[in-house]
Parts: structure tokens; sequence; C-alpha cells
């Protein structure tokens, strides 16, 4: 062990940095689910959508500030107009239009209807975007590179993965707890993903809390779809990629801890890393390792509470 | 319903579906595949009685599609090899089923996802024996002995998925009767009393998650043996999905519902890929979407709401 | 309920009649009549009044990419075949399906396309897993099925079908080109890392290059094995360990959005500078990466696919349909666009041949399928003969990366054109057989490359 | 007579708050104990800990001369201790007869699968059962139609049907109308009598313990702090300063 270790010090050290830098993505695409799930109770299948649009509209937006010759540090906060674009324009209208309509049914229906949803968006970003794979790599081109020592040797990261992705994702964790800690509608949030009848019981308006935190969610879906675009292609069916590992998350955290996202995020990302590093073929499994591992000894998973009912 | 109204019932459906598959040999194979379907959605049928939503029974169809694919060379008899497959399918069941019971909701589905996806990895990565995504081809099957050419063995692939479907709907409806199909519902509305009348919830619930693989298994076998190539796509976390899909489409009241909605969803598939072969997801979706708005009790509520109502006209 | 009108009952089925009006009689009706259709179109009339051509394809999902620039390459051919009169006098018409549900939905799509659309033939697919399913489908159906695109070695090597052909090479010929480009432009490279994505495919084609690498230059140490998830998006991981080991040589026969994610990150991070990069599926990605992909490393294209092509057989043809499809798609056409007409091409070769044989009478499905065996029918850019085994003879086009001022993306540079004989398993052996038994003299066989002539 | 049920030195805190803080109590073979004490005293508490839903920090409960501490209920109930609940359990989208049948069949063996719940003796026996509870004109309802009354009974009716020796019932007559009140215990206790079941109650209506209890225990702030015959127990100042007078409307507070 302790040889093993010596000699592979710098290795773990560069799979940590990797794992980080991937763990932050992982955050990114779960954090408004878990989030969303807290509130609503609905495991929102079309959130892989919203990723996938978020990160459509922010490649567009980068593609036409490249071709139009605009300064190319605009395509870092069209990133976050992207997000917030998909947020405010299309939360509303899935809570209003849909989810509110199915609020009393039950949970499988609720979440057949956000299936249903997402077979339809599938397809109409088919229609709006097409099936080549589209891509902004602005963001990435203007920060560059850094040089991270590796032994004799170094190893070229790009600013934007070590940095910007990492960097918003923190961002995101510290704003969120904040939001929730210290503001008055994050304390509703709080209140409601807690107990939905105490809630409403204390006057809190549910209906209104919902509508903050679905568009609140699609928006940080978004902002994951927007964060991945400058490095990922964007082809059909990359939402779905992304729904199974934001579902894992979700159930390995424990329900709508933003904290619980964050941890399971880095251990996705520090297990993904080392299993490429040391045993690749457990790479795809590994979320789900996790969550079962996880599980086992917390069944209410990590940061979940269990639930005791008065009887 | 009376019983003998029923059995008229179930023949004549039964007699319908043999008569679309004559006229129209097409669809004797996509009913086929339905009614496959529908033996599995049966089995989340069962576990939505417990209030429990499995995001991972696709795991038991594909298990017993490539038990039979393997198992194919070594007993080339489909009335064997069927019932083995079935079997193996509720074993694991059994094995799967001891762990995920102490779940419940969320952590019940996603762990049922998380294994059945899994698997689908584990299909993928032994690509030496199975090919990856490539999947395997089912080498050819005696039936009752018999070498049958392709047109009698698609008619005897879909007799045997019909009173397959049959058998295991009577089979639900007499265990949703039984005290311990009533203990199953009385998990979704009230676990504890379970447990302070003398009963294991885990243990009823259990029983139901292996009847559940053992009617999933028996669709993937009969799926592996229609379609004659197996891939781990049917492991998929799609096809799970699916199969709740055509739960809530065919409504969850009835154990006719998941072969009405099966019928259906294999129709509407094959049609709206037909009509417009870029879109047919985007049609799906709205049909989900319209069922669940405006009739939540799927499509055998409606059917039931017809008949009753000409019933009284 | 009566089962004398399976029309409307069906209708029942799918949930909406309500009291029976006229109008839904009718629409009943209709339906049943679409139902029905299946039935009376099992005998094929002497001189069809259209050649239906099915035409599975990727239509949704990641492996769209391909299939629709290859729908677009068939709708542009087919419109210019009967602009010209057809074949024989006969119009042609595609009804194409998506591949994407998978090959359960596929199976049942191929008999819809016989049974119920009557089509005469069927070309099939882009999936492997779909292409091993309907061949045996064929010979029970006994509709000639051309193989388009499909990459498996193993169709014809495990089995023998009466109504299946391929117009295309396989993944054998495919990847062992690659192998033996490298070993011609870098022979002494002695550690090699593989990315390729975790599906058939992926597995299939590093076992292939594997294989023969170890027949020709045996003790290459293989660095890393990754094989990360199929449509993963982020590759920084896999690279950053890439830049650790300093590999010869990178190889990755993914392809798609994939592909342009993982050249982009390499190129991103300067992995490009540290290894040699072998892509034997970059040809489809090049116009998309742009110049993220440098000069200097090897691509292939699944074949003889290149729009300049150093020595086309008609430099007219291929120019005409490059232009045109720049015309009408503004895009240059990828590799599944010269399957796609390697496809209709051989369509129209084998009528004409079978209808030749017949003394101009319309062949019948036997007919047409025999006329495939050993027709040998034009390409784009060669000729590809189709063996007695059903395996189609193409040649292979691997080049080395080059930025020219004309193009805003890596153009091919020392291009050498593999003659289909030279790296094709031989009819009756298995390619990982036949791999083993290669000798390194068989490099000294290439031919010369050719460099790029603006 | 000896004791059916010993608790011996339970302690169980919730947070700060000391619900049992060394508890002693015997409950008798045959008798009929009423446990009356302020809210939030740590009664339901009690019947939680000796059916095994919670488990105490401190102490040993032994019935039948047995030690049941971590057992579950499962194990509890099969020893034949049952339990009726504050907040009625059943079965909401089942009949009245399903929830009885499906107690009668819990003790009778489940695992029999191949025939009906509504088979003809469980039937049979569930119709009797509610007969005597007066349910039987409802036993068609769904249980979530009934009123809170109904619910009630229904409840204590599923625990009798397990045909328990020890029966403890978390306040049988709270949602009663205090108009059947006395009816429904007069029912209740000659069914408990005619069966020779033990009873435990928490309650709050005076009237009733006094008519029905043998023993009467008081609990308060975690302890007992009087135990003895009703006429005794509820004339002591002490008692009726912390549990009657403190607590206005105790003593009718069938309502609540």
């Amino acid at each position: 062990m302790q040889a093993w270790l010596s000699e592979n010090t710098l290795l773990l050290g560069l799979a940590a940095l990797d794992g980080l830098s991937y763990a932050a993505t992982v955050f990114m695409v779960a954090v408004g689910l878990n989030l969303v799930f807290g509130v609503l109770r609905i495991l929102n299948v079309a959130h892989g959508s919203l990723f996938a649009i978020g990160g459509y509209v922010a490649a567009s937006l980068g593609l036409f500030i490249t071709s139009r010759g605009l300064p190319a540090w605009l395509s870092l906060p069209a990133l976050l107009l992207a997000a917030v674009l998909t947020g405010a324009l299309l939360g509303p209208v899935i809570e209003r239009l849909l989810l509110r309509r199915v609020e009393k049914q039950e949970p499988v229906l609720q979440l057949l209807v956000t299936f249903a949803l997402f077979m339809i968006l599938e397809d109409l970003q088919k229609l709006l975007w097409g099936v080549q794979p589209v891509v902004s790599d602005a963001p990435v081109r203007l920060l560059g590179t850094v040089d991270v020592p590796f032994g004799a040797d170094v190893i070229p990261f790009t600013a934007y993965q070590l940095f910007v992705v990492p960097g918003v994702a923190l961002l995101t964790l510290l704003g969120l707890v904040w939001f929730l800690r210290r503001t008055l509608a994050g304390r509703m949030i709080v209140a409601v993903t807690e107990d939905r009848e105490a809630a409403r019981a204390m006057g809190i308006d549910a209906a209104r809390v919902t509508l903050l935190t679905f568009s609140a969610g699609a928006a940080l879906a978004a902002l994951g779809g927007a964060l991945a675009s400058p490095t990922a292609s964007l082809v059909p069916g990359v939402g779905a990629q992304t729904i199974v590992l934001s579902f894992a998350v979700v159930a390995t955290a424990g329900l709508g801890r933003v904290e619980g996202a964050a941890v399971t995020a880095l251990l996705i990302g520090l297990g993904r890393a080392f299993a490429v590093y040391f045993e690749p073929e457990l790479e795809v499994v590994i979320p789900y390792i996790i969550m079962v591992a996880v599980l086992l000894i917390r069944p209410q998973g990590l940061f979940g509470v269990p639930e005791t009912r008065r009887i | 319903m009376s019983r003998a109204r029923e059995v008229v019932l179930v023949l004549g459906a039964a007699g319908l579906v043999l008569a679309i598959a004559w006229f129209v040999p097409w669809l004797r194979f996509v009913l086929t595949i339905a009614l496959a379907k529908g033996l599995a959605v049966l089995g989340i049928l069962l576990l939505l009685r417990a209030g429990q939503v499995s995001f991972g029974h696709a795991l038991y169809l594909a298990f017993a599609a490539y038990a039979a694919a393997f198992g194919a060379a070594l007993v080339p008899e489909t009335l064997i090899l069927l019932p083995l497959a079935a079997l193996g399918a509720a074993l694991l069941g059994l094995v799967v089923g001891l762990f995920v019971v102490r779940y419940r909701e969320i952590f019940f589905g996603m762990l049922n996802l998380a294994l059945s996806m899994v698997f689908y990895s584990v299909l993928e990565k032994f690509y030496a024996i199975t090919h990856g995504t490539d999947g395997i081809r089912l080498p050819p099957t005696t039936f009752a002995g018999q070498v049958l050419g392709a047109e009698a063995q698609g008619w005897a692939m879909l007799s045997l998925a019909l009173v397959l479907s049959a058998f295991f709907a009577w089979l639900m409806r007499i265990y949703l009767a039984s005290p311990l199909g009533q203990a199953l519902a009385g998990i979704k509305t009230r676990e504890a009393r379970l447990e302070f009348m003398g009963m294991s919830a885990r243990r009823v619930l259990l029983s139901a998650y292996v009847l559940s693989a053992l009617m999933a298994g028996t669709g993937g076998a009969v799926l592996g043996m229609t379609t004659r190539h197996v891939t781990p796509a049917l492991a998929y976390w799609t096809t799970s999905g699916e199969l709740v899909f055509i739960a809530i489409l065919g409504g969850a009241g009835s154990v006719a519902g998941p072969f009405l909605g099966a019928i259906a969803y294999e129709l509407t598939r094959v049609y709206a890929a037909a009509l417009v072969a870029d879109a047919w997801q985007m049609i799906l979706g709205f049909v989900l979407l319209l069922v669940i708005l405006f009739a939540p009790g799927g499509l055998w509520a409606i059917g039931r709401a017809l008949m009753g109502g000409r019933r009284q006209a | 309920m009566t089962s004398g009108d399976p029309g409307p009952i069906l209708g029942a089925a799918v949930g909406k009649p309500g009291p029976v009006t006229r109008r839904e009689t009718l629409a009943a009706a209709v339906a049943g009549g679409l139902l029905l259709s299946g039935r009376h179109v099992q005998a094929q009339p002497s001189r069809p009044a259209e050649i239906k051509v099915g035409i599975a394809t990727y239509l949704s999902g990641p492996a769209s990419v391909f299939g629709v620039p290859g729908r677009q390459a068939a709708e542009m051919l087919f419109d210019e075949i009967n602009e010209a009169g057809g074949i024989g006098g006969v119009r042609v018409r595609p009804i194409f399906v998506d591949e994407g549900p998978g090959v359960d939905h596929f199976v049942g799509e191929y008999r819809r396309l016989v049974q119920s659309e009557g089509v005469h033939i069927v070309f099939a697919a882009i999936s492997s897993g779909d292409c091993l399913a309907c061949t045996p489908l064929a010979d029970e159906m006994k509709r000639p099925t051309l193989l388009w695109d499909c990459g498996t070695q193993r169709i014809f090597e495990e089995n023998r079908f009466e109504y299946s052909f391929r117009t295309q090479a396989n993944a054998t010929p495919e990847v062992l080109s690659a192998l033996l480009y490298l070993l011609r432009a870098k022979p002494d490279f002695r550690s090699i890392a593989v990315v390729n994505q975790d599906y058939a495919w992926g597995r299939d084609s590093w076992e292939i290059f594997r294989t023969a690498m170890q027949a020709l230059k045996p003790g290459v140490r293989v660095s890393a094995e990754l094989f990360p998830r199929f449509g993963a998006t982020d590759y920084s991981t896999e690279i950053t360990r890439l830049l650790a080991l300093r590999p010869d040589v990178v190889l990755s026969t993914s392809w798609g959005g994939d592909l342009d994610a993982f050249i982009r990150q390499s190129s991103d991070r300067r992995l490009f500078e540290r290894s040699t990069f072998v892509l034997p599926l970059a040809e489809s990605s090049l116009e998309r990466v742009g110049r993220a992909l440098p000069a200097g490393h090897i691509i292939g294209a699944r074949g003889d696919h290149w729009f300049l092509h150093p020595g086309p057989k008609d430099p007219a043809l291929l120019k005409r349909f490059t232009d045109n499809f720049r015309r009408r798609f503004s895009s240059y056409p990828i590799y599944p666009c010269h399957h796609m007409a390697q496809a209709v091409f051989a369509m129209k070769a084998g009528y004409e041949k079978a209808m030749a044989a017949k003394g101009g009478g319309w062949p019948t499905d036997a007919e047409l399928a025999a006329a495939f065996r050993g027709l040998e029918f034009p390409s784009l850019t060669a000729s590809v003969r189709i063996r007695e085994d059903g395996q189609g003879l193409e040649n292979q086009i691997i080049g080395t990366t080059h930025h020219a001022d004309q193009y805003p993306f890596a153009v091919m540079t020392d291009m050498v054109v593999f003659p289909a004989e030279l790296v094709t398993t031989p009819v009756g052996m298995k390619s990982a057989d036949w791999l083993k038994t290669l000798k390194p003299e068989i490099i000294q066989r290439v031919p010369q490359p050719v460099a790029y002539q603006p | 007579m000896s004791a059916l049920l010993s608790a011996r030195g339970l302690k169980i805190a919730f947070g700060g708050l000391k619900a049992a803080d060394g508890v002693d109590l015997d409950v008798d073979d045959g008798e009929f104990l009423a446990i009356i004490g302020p809210n939030g005293a740590g009664k339901t508490t009690f019947i939680n800990m000796a059916t095994g839903y919670l488990r105490p920090q401190a102490g040993k409960i032994s019935y039948a001369g047995r030690n049941i501490l971590g057992m579950t209920p499962r194990q509890i109930v099969r020893l034949g201790i049952g339990r009726s609940f504050q907040l009625p359990q059943l079965f909401t989208e089942h009949t009245v007869l399903e929830n009885a049948a499906l107690a009668v069949a819990a003790r009778d063996g489940i695992w029999s699968p191949f025939s009906p719940l509504l088979r003809p003796r469980f039937k049979q026996e569930a119709e009797e059962l509610l007969d005597r509870f007066g349910l039987l004109s409802q036993a068609g309802q769904r249980a979530n139609a009934l009123n809170e009354g109904a619910r009630k009974l229904t409840d204590i009716a599923m625990a009798v049907a397990l045909r328990p020796r020890l029966l403890l019932m978390d306040e049988p007559t709270s949602g009663v109308a205090s108009s059947d009140k006395m009816a429904v215990v007069e029912v209740l206790a000659r069914v408990l009598r005619q069966s020779g079941v033990t009873a435990v109650f928490v309650e709050h209506d005076m009237e009733v313990v006094a008519r029905f209890a043998d023993r009467v225990a008081v609990w308060g702030q975690g302890r007992i702090t009087a135990l003895g015959p009703p006429d005794q127990v509820l004339n002591d100042p002490d008692v009726r300063r912390e549990v009657i007078g403190l607590a206005p409307g105790e003593a009718s507070h069938a309502a609540a």
C-alpha cells in the first residue's frame, strides 16, 4: 500500500484535479433537480432536456457573438444569459401549464408528465438545432491553458475547466446555501421541502414557492448545459444521458439537500477520475455503485432525515 | 361483470388479436411484442398496487431475454427454455428483492434503475461473451419438439404470448384478491398497520416483487424469442421508462390495462413512425400527455366508461 | 363486439369511439383499410408502377449525425435517378424508417416495410445490431437487402445469407488500413493508448487493431485502454491521463459528437503535440471541428471516401455529387453519403444486370438477389465488387491531416488508397484468425502515398 | 394476580423532553388499566415502547415473564399484544369489511395466495366482528369515507380481530361523538371482558375512566405519580390539580 501510494502520489493528485472539475459538472447537472425534487416531490425527467436546451441556447449565442465579430469575452456572460433565458421562459410555462394541473395526482402520473415532456422536447431540439453536433468553444479559447507541474513534466489544463466550471459550481453552492438560509424566499423553500403541510399551515404560499423553485431548477439545469457547451458537443440524446446521472445524485444525496448534492457530486467525480486512472472498466458504473453503497449504509440518503410518522 | 361474460370478453379479445394478425401479417410481430411487453407491464402494475414504481424492471426483461438467447444453444426447445428463462428472472428478482424491498418511493425506484443500469453495463463490458451493443442472435428453437417454419413459428409465438397473457392476468387477479394482494395494497396506504397486525410488509412486497420479476421475465423471454435478436438496450433505463409509460397509458385499474396499453403503445409507435419517421417521439409524448391530463385512469378507464355508458343507453 | 370487422374495434383499442357517427364509421373504414392493406401486397407485379425502397437510417439519437446525411444523399440520388427516367423505366421511391428506437422496434419496422409498404428492396442499416437482426429476416421474407453502412464483420463470416449483400467494406479493412498506414508512416512507435466509445464498435475495432498490431509489430506497449461512456461529453480525465502517459500514438475510432468533443478538448490541451493521433472515422468530423484538428495526424473515412480523392475513377461524377450535395444541403458529403450512393448505385446496377439476364423482363425477388452476387458497380471514387459471400470489396483511403488555405478545416495529404483485396479478410475466413496470419511483409505492399494537390 | 406486562425503570427522552424517566408499571392479567395525564406527558410513548415502535433508552419490559425489549412490533403482536391508535391506522383505500377481514387474515395466515381475502370464513368472522362494534351497516364503505368515530372503532376492531391477550388502546374514545361514547365503551368493554382480554387504555374522559377502569395510573412528567383504584385516584387532590384541574376541559376531552 505504502509503495503503491508513493509511486502514485502524483497520479492521485492529477486524478483529484480531474475529479474536482468533473464533480463540478455533475453538481451543476444535479443540483437543480435536487432542489425541484425537494419541493415538488417530482423527479423531473425533462430536467435533461432543460440541460440540453440551455446548452444549445448558449452555443447559439456564442456562435452569434463569434459570427458578428463581437468581443469574445461576451461569450462568458452569454452562458449565464442562456441559463436565465431558459429558466425564465420555460420554467414557469412548464410549471403552470403542466405540473400544476397534476399536482393532486399520484406521483407516478406527475413523473410521467415530465417523461412525456421530455419526449416532446427531445424532438423539438432536433427541429430547432438539427442533428449535427453544435459547439461554441469561444470561452475555452479565450481563457487559454494553465500548466500544472507533474514531476519533471507539465500537464496543460484549460483555465475554463480548472477555474470557470468549479468556480461557477462553488458560487452556485454558496449562493444557494446563502439563499436558502438567509432569504425569506429561500426559507420558504426549505420549509416546504421539510413539511409541505406545516408550511401551508404557517401561511406560506406553496404555489408561489413551487413556481419559484421550478423556475430556479430549470435555470440551474440550463446553466449546467450552458457551462458544458463550450467543451461538449451537443447532439440529439445528450439530455437523456444527463438524466440518469442526476437521478442517481438525487437519490444518493437525500431529498432536496443542496449540500447532499455537492457531496455526492464530489464522490462521483473523484470516483470516476480514480476509475479512469486505475480501473477504467468501472468508470461507467461508478455513480450506481456509489448510490447502492450509500443507500446500504444510509437508507434515507447522505443528508436525508429518516421520516418518522406520528401514529 | 359475471364470470361468463369475462371469459367471453377474454376469448373475444384473443380472437380479435389473432384476426388482426391474420389480416395484417406484419402486425403479427408487433402484437406479439406488445403482449410480451404487456406481461412485463403487468409486473409494474403489481408493484404500483403497493405504491412503488420500479424504474428498473427492464432488468428482468433483459435478463430473461439473454437467458433465452444463451440457453437456446443448450436447450433448443421453446416450451422448456421459456419457463427456465422466466424462473431465472424470478430468482434474480428474489435476490435483488431482498435488498430493494427495504426501500420506498424514489429510493425504491432509483435502486431498481441503478441495478438495471449495472446489468446494462455488464452486458456491454463482457463484450467477448455478449458482443456488446451488437447483441446476439437466438439460434432456432423447436416448439413442442417440432421444427417450425418462420410463418408457423410466428403464429406459435403469438399464441403462446396470448396464453401466457391470459394466464398471468388471471394469476394476478387471484393474487390481488388474496389476503397477500390486499396487504400489498395496504403498503401503499398504511404500511405501519401491517406491522402491527403481525405481518412483514417487506415480505409481502418481496412476494409481489418476485412475482413481478417472473412476469417481466416471461415477457422478456417471449420478446427475445420473437425478435430473435437481443441487445443490451433491453436493459437500458428508457426501456423501464417505457414499461411505466405503458402501465399508465393502459390504466392501473385492471389487469387488462397493461395489454390494452401495450397494444395501443406499439400501434401508436409504428403508425407514428410510419407517418413521421422524424418526430414519432413527439407524437408519443403528446399521446401520453393527453391521457394523463384528460384520462388519468388510462385506456381501461375510458373503455369501461364507454361500455358502461352504452349499457345504460 | 364482433370479430367480423377489425377496423372499428381496433379504433376502440386506441380509445376513440363513442356513439357511432357517420364520420367515425368512415374514419374506421379508412383505418381498417390502412390496417388491412398488408395482406394484398404479397404478390409482386411483373413490372411495378414504382420501385419502393425501404431505407433504415438513424433519424433520432446521436447516430443521426450519420443517418440524416445518409438520408439527404438518398433523397438527392433518388431524385436524380427519377429525372433520368428511373431504373428500367420505373421510378424509385424511398421510404425511410428510424433506427433510433432500437433493434426490437426495427425488426418490426422491417416486417412492416416488406409486408405493409410492399418495398421491393431494403437498405439496412447503420447499426450493426440492426444488420445482424435483419439479415436472417431478409432470407425468411425473401426480400433483397443491401447492408449500406453497418460495420460489423461478423455477418458474412458467421453465416451465409441468400438475400443480403453488403455494398461497402466492413470493420476489418477499415481498421487494418489505418494500422498499416501508421506502421508505414511512423514505423518506430513504441506505445499506444486507445480511447474508444464503450459499445460494440469501440470494442470490436480495438480488438481488430490490437490483433493485427500483435501480428505485425509485436512488443508495442499498450499504455491505456479507455472506454468512456457512449455519448460522453467530457474527456478531461482521459486527456489528463494521456498527457501524463505520453503514448506515441493515440487511437480513437469514436465518431459524431463524441469525436468532436474529444478532438476539441485534446486540441485545447495540446495533446496533439505529444502524441500522434489515429482517427479512422475523423473524415466525418472534419468540417465541424475545423482547425481544432491540427496537421500531421492520421485520419480515415471508412472506405474510399474523400471529396478531394487523389485519383477518382470518374472525376466528373465525384465533383458533380459533391457540388450538388453542397448546393442542396450546404455541407460537404461525408462517408455515409458515399455509402448511401454505393447502395443506390448497386441497386441500379443489380436491377439492370437482372433485367439483362432475363432479356429485359422484370426480375423476381430471387432473380434480383442473385444478380447482386458477384456484381460490380461504380462508387463515387472507384468501383465495388460484391464477393460470393455477399461482402463488398471496397478500397480504403487513409491520409494525414494537412491545413490548406482553401479550406477552413483539415484536409488529407499523403493519401494512400488501399486496394480492397489487400486489407479484406478472404472468403471463408474469420477476421480474428486471418489477422493473426498477417506478416510484416504486407507493409511493403502498401501503395505509395499521394500528396495533397491544391 | 400476576403481572402480565411489567415495565421497570423505563427511560426515554426526545431532545430535552423526558417522556419516561424511570417508569415502573405492572399490568395485571385480566384487569382494565387506564392511564391518564396531561397531554405530552408520555402516555402514547409508553404504548409505543410496549409495542416495539420505540425503544426505551433504559429499562426493561417483559410480557408474560418474557423480555420483549428489542423485539419488532411484528414479533410483539405475534406474542399477543395488540394495540389501537390515537390516529386510526386504516387501509384507506379498502372498505371497512376488507380492513377487518385483513386483520382476521393476518391472525390466520396470509400466505395462502390462491383464495380470496373475502373467503367465506374470513368474511363471516369479519362481519361478526363489525356487527359487535355496530359497524356492519358501514361495512361496504371505504375507510377514508367514514367519520372519525367509526374510523376509531374500526381501528379497535382490527386490533381485537387479532385476538390479543393484552390490548393497548390509545385514546379509544377521542373522536367519538359524546352522545355515543358510553354506548361505544359499553360494547368495547363487553367484547373485551367476554374474550378475557387485559386492556390498557390512555384516556382523557374521566367519566369513562371511572366507569370502566379497574385501576388508574397517572402519568406526569415522565413518571407514574399515582396508581390505584379509580375512586381513590380520581379523588386525590394532587391528581385533580395536576391532571384534571390544571388541564381545563380534559374531563370532557371527547371532541378534541
